[in-house]
């Protein structure tokens, strides 16, 4: 499979796993009132995240939205210490001070999360231009949805990606909707990646339900902006399972949509490919599917256990 | 009269303003979607359905833009009513705000007029750094617009009905904790906030404030949230046969500044509880007034008592931490008035 | 000449030597000291502002940039008003409180010009709003330069200005420069019409030299417009002949790419083209040109001796 | 020590950074352009050449996209020095520059540092609404940021240094009536101000004011342009036997108190002079610093002597009028004395 080695495949279902045990567990913390704030959750969309997180290494970077728990935890960071800033500890990821919309940890590669739709693109290209300037060979991704590409920050940064060939790839998840607003009525294009054409740069629209597809461009992609080609727009077709933020019921949209994008389910549809390769079977499923459910237990029993942050850190961080 | 809550008071305010004048229009973000939230603190719900996504206009998530049409449409006679999700986002558009709606009539030499609204949820509400800030106090220092801050339902509504029919842009901020949003679209640590609403067709002037508590022994001025922590604050210190006078401006600009400076007469303190962060915020402008009108009739310092300086953090606890408390508010009266 | 008479085709004659001339002598009047403040000129492009406006009806709607003077001119602001405004007197169109960069006269359908790069085009999509909902059948024309383009409210507007089917036309005046940075390296598209494909409307690129081309492609353009049928994005060639501002020595071009562009001056291939058609000979253009003279002196004589603005005028207008 | 403008010395200190330390870089529009101009005011001038284009960025006309390509290279560690044309071109970047750069490291539990400088042209030249703000007071209202704003070639040249050595966001406001632009640049109005500039390297720290004369009689705050105008209304009063101290704050956030506060103490009377607009500027938060702390010190009202609250028009004369003169600082003195 491309390259992929036994593992690397298994990685990625065990990812993808992940990302969706961990979503939905939390969803239920919150409407037990154990988490603060609002959620915006990652079911159905984890093809993406983990599929371009595959690609890069370490000490690559990434930048995220107010969507960021899947990204977070593909490119690594310890869902420890995500978990315990979704519940405001101190032990979180940003000190409690961020939260989840603001999921980040810059030893793993991901800036604080940019809840500001379209925000942080422009900054992402500053990332690129440091390790262009230095010569690094690292590269960075930022991810947004489709919401973001009607924003000026989307265009403004893909213009200057595009003049200054930065080693950064830009991936869309379009899931048609923006908050409650379907896509359709906020653009007339049919495709995303068509708006690359106005920079100058390739873009490619991928299937990103299908992780492997995912895997498979993103390898292009990520490997022209390290060799100094610059940058890529890929725009990936997927749906958020959940409503937009907390408990919205997102009445908007039919049942019927949200089960054809469920009959394609990412993981799912992995699964069925894997065991087809015979990487995996319904008894080693079980097993990583426990190991999981075990992981995100302990990760929220460290949360819940951790300690809420002393009132003086408020204080600290303004300035450096 | 009919018991509202702040949501469903600014939706009022709306809905009669809309059948009022044709040249009405919402514009923003979620608004007018069928099955929608009616924006995000459910105020525009229902809205579309009366009067047509002709006139209920939803938008992408293009701030600039949303308030350039708005001011392109309110120049030629409409009157828009714009909105972002969060004050926040005011800076996504900020050169659409601060350069082009408060200048563009000055600039025209009075040929245009820009009879223009702009609503900002405003307010920490557990949400982090992003979603929390209280910019109301920022936008008193662009000449050109007008800055309006009611704190219960009947001056929301009210205060929106003459906003709407002001010819100049005018920046109208509602807290989110009292908003009074129900269902899925509920506050946690919502103010239950239900107010006697006329239902009969009423307007509040701009600029003029309104003494929420009288009292003797010290003025404190406060808007919004911090209002009604002033007023429970109050209510406390009372039984101590401390009297508090509570004023809630309302509007910030246009500002009332004689009923701010008459109650420092007649109490001879002033107290500032603000959710702006202190440094160049809002209460600096009330303090350097009631120096230059009324220093001689000052028997303490006046105090700010106002957010820290910092960005506001996520966990409950801090952000708690970081705006002022009814506790602080009533520390700080004693140690001034002690 | 495309339904246009004798009258017509001379009328847009004599609006680009006004302007020419105009600004000809606005220079001079600038570098004796005469006229405060910055001047940005408009030489060069005078057969994209008369060529456009030449279209519209005197309650169509026009926005402009930081370089006004030649759409003030074609839409028909009286000389005298804007003469007087660059004097800063209060006879001026925004009584001395706008100045060089923000003529306007909402009389004859010209909003105060805007100096904010790109910073018009959202606020024409909000005028062709109010025509739309009001069903006037008016459109609005957004100028603008090439640089503009880069600008996220460039985005934000001609996408919404397509999803609502505004009665709208964009007109981008691509002279190449931003101020001293050449196109070529903030932007990697030849031709800037080719953004309008990320919105899903029509884009066309002309001769913004040829103002009879301009005027072809306009009529479609705003006839679209006014039927309800959607914007159109216009990207006229051209040059400025001027540095980019007051004194600017414009060092950063070369004199063969200003000669190349003078080769083509629009005003001397129109009248070539009219010389030809037997409307114009030498006689007849003597006259025109020692009319528009006229003209402009007795616009700067009102200038000169109007009044200065009595100082209390400073404090009026900022809130109706 | 030579002498240099403003704007020499601003590069001069541009100069020496990028040859100190290879993260220094610079990005802006028109500033790096052969045959250009060195950014609006020549600020730029010659860098170029010796730098290469890989540090000295030239951009689009896309103030969102600058800011927030230099927010992401600070993060990684270099030391981006940005810059908008003229300050009221923040305002395109102000999502950027409030939410982003302001917050990152905040929300971020302190994980990262954002060295940034913004620098940014302010004040009134002539230019009509859109090119004239004094944007510096509004910026210090935003926990997060840094503000200087310098008066003299010396201390820009110092506090440049400090900025660009500075861990955090640093807004820079320069005025465009100091930097004494030459040739094609040159502004009409402009002060002449030449100033000695030590040529070794020297470096004023951040939140230290400077007391530009010793007074007596009362205490005068104020930056940039008037600053200037203050020393010139002193040294008239001078010849009447009236001592004014006039005190240069140089940075606005970290803001120096104690010099302030110290001088009012001495004097028992304190005027900010300021070119930000009177409601919601500055000069209220330096007015409401002072009642805090030195009430009792005070034998008068403070004052506040600002510009009017409107845009600003473009004709001369009117831009003249709103503004503080010499004249209009002289009489205020004289009544707060009288
Ligand atoms: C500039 C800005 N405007 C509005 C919002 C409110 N908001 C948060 S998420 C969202 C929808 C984003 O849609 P999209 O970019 O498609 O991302 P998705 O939520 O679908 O992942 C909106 C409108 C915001 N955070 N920032
Ligand atoms: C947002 C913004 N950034 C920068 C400037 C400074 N500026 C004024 S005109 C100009 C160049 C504009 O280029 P273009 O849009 O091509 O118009 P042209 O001057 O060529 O007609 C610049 C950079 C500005 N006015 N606004
Ligand atoms: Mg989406
Ligand atoms: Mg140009």
């Amino acid at each position: 499979m491309m390259g992929l080695g036994k593992e690397k495949l298994l990685l990625l279902y065990k990812q993808m796993l992940s990302i969706r045990l961990f979503e939905d567990r939390i969803y239920q913390l919150f409407l037990q009132g154990m988490i603060p704030s609002t959620l915006h959750q990652y079911q159905g969309e984890e093809a993406i995240a983990v599929g371009v997180c595959a690609v890069l290494n370490e000490d690559d970077f990434i930048t995220s939205t107010h969507r960021p728990h899947g990204h977070a935890i593909a490119k690594g960071i310890p869902m420890e210490k995500i978990a315990a800033e979704l519940f405001g500890k101190v032990t979180g990821c940003c000190r409690a001070k961020g939260g989840s919309m603001h999921i980040g940890d810059y030893s793993v590669g991901m800036l604080p999360a940019i809840a500001i739709v379209g925000s942080g693109i422009p900054i992402a290209n500053g990332v690129a231009l440091a390790f262009k300037l230095r010569r690094t060979k690292q590269v960075v991704v930022s991810f947004f949805g489709d919401g973001a590409t009607n924003n000026g920050s989307f265009h403004e940064a893909l213009n200057m990606g595009a003049i200054y060939n930065l080693p950064v790839v830009y991936v869309c998840e379009n899931n048609f909707y923006g908050a409650s607003t379907h896509i359709s009525k906020v653009m007339k294009l049919e495709n995303i990646a068509d708006r690359a054409s106005a920079y100058g740069i390739p873009g490619v629209v991928i299937d990103g339900m299908d992780v492997l597809e995912v895997y498979k461009v993103a390898t292009e992609a990520v490997s022209r902006a390290r060799d100094g080609k610059g940058p890529t727009l890929i725009e990936c077709k997927t749906y958020r399972y959940s409503g937009h933020s907390r408990s919205d019921p997102a009445n908007y949209r039919s049942k019927e949509e949200l089960e054809f994008w469920k009959s394609r389910d990412p993981i799912v549809l992995f699964k069925k490919r894997l065991f087809e390769l015979n990487i995996l079977d319904e008894e080693a499923d079980k097993q990583i599917k426990s190991e999981v459910e075990r992981e995100i237990e302990k990760a929220i029993n460290f949360a819940i256990e951790s300690p809420s942050p002393p009132l003086e850190i408020a204080l600290e961080d303004v300035y450096a | 009269m009919h018991k509202l809550t702040m949501a469903e008071a600014i939706r009022e305010a709306l809905r009669e303003e809309m059948r009022r004048d044709p040249n009405v229009i919402l514009i923003g973000e979620d608004i007018g979607i069928p099955g929608g939230w009616g924006g995000p603190f459910t105020v525009t719900q229902g809205l579309a359905e009366e009067f047509g996504n002709e006139r209920v206009i939803d938008t992408p998530i293009s701030e600039t833009g949303i308030v350039g049409i708005a001011i392109g449409a309110a120049i030629m006679g409409l009157r828009p009513v714009a909105e972002v999700q969060y004050c926040d986002f005011l800076f996504c558009a900020m050169d659409q705000i601060a350069n082009q709606a408060a200048k563009l009539r000055y600039m025209s030499g009075g040929q245009i007029k820009i009879p223009l609204v702009l609503r900002a949820p405003t307010g920490a509400t557990g949400r982090g750094a992003q979603h929390a800030q209280s910019l109301e106090g920022l936008f008193t220092s662009i000449p050109g617009l007008k800055v309006v801050a009611p704190s219960t339902p009947y001056d929301a509504k009210g205060l929106l009905k003459s906003s709407i029919r002001d010819d100049n842009p005018v920046l109208f901020f509602e807290h989110k904790l009292l908003y009074g949003s129900k269902g899925a679209r509920k506050e946690r640590g919502g103010v239950e906030l239900f107010g006697e609403v006329p239902e009969e067709d009423y307007a509040i002037p701009l600029g003029v404030a309104d003494i929420k508590k009288k009292g003797k022994d010290i003025t404190v001025v406060a808007k919004l949230l911090m209002l009604h922590r002033a007023l429970e604050a109050a209510e406390e210190l009372e039984k101590d046969g401390i009297s508090v006078e509570v004023i809630d401006p309302r509007t910030l600009i246009p500002l009332d500044k004689e009923t701010i400076i008459k109650s420092v007469k007649k109490t001879n303190r002033i107290l500032i509880v603000d959710e702006c962060p202190k440094t160049g915020g809002w209460a600096a402008e009330i303090s350097s007034t009631v120096v230059e009108e009324a220093m001689d009739y000052l028997d303490a310092p006046i105090k700010r008592l106002c957010t820290y300086d910092v960005p506001i953090p996520f966990s409950p606890v801090l952000e708690n931490y970081v705006i002022p408390t009814k506790e602080r508010i009533i520390q700080t009266i004693r140690e001034m008035l002690g």
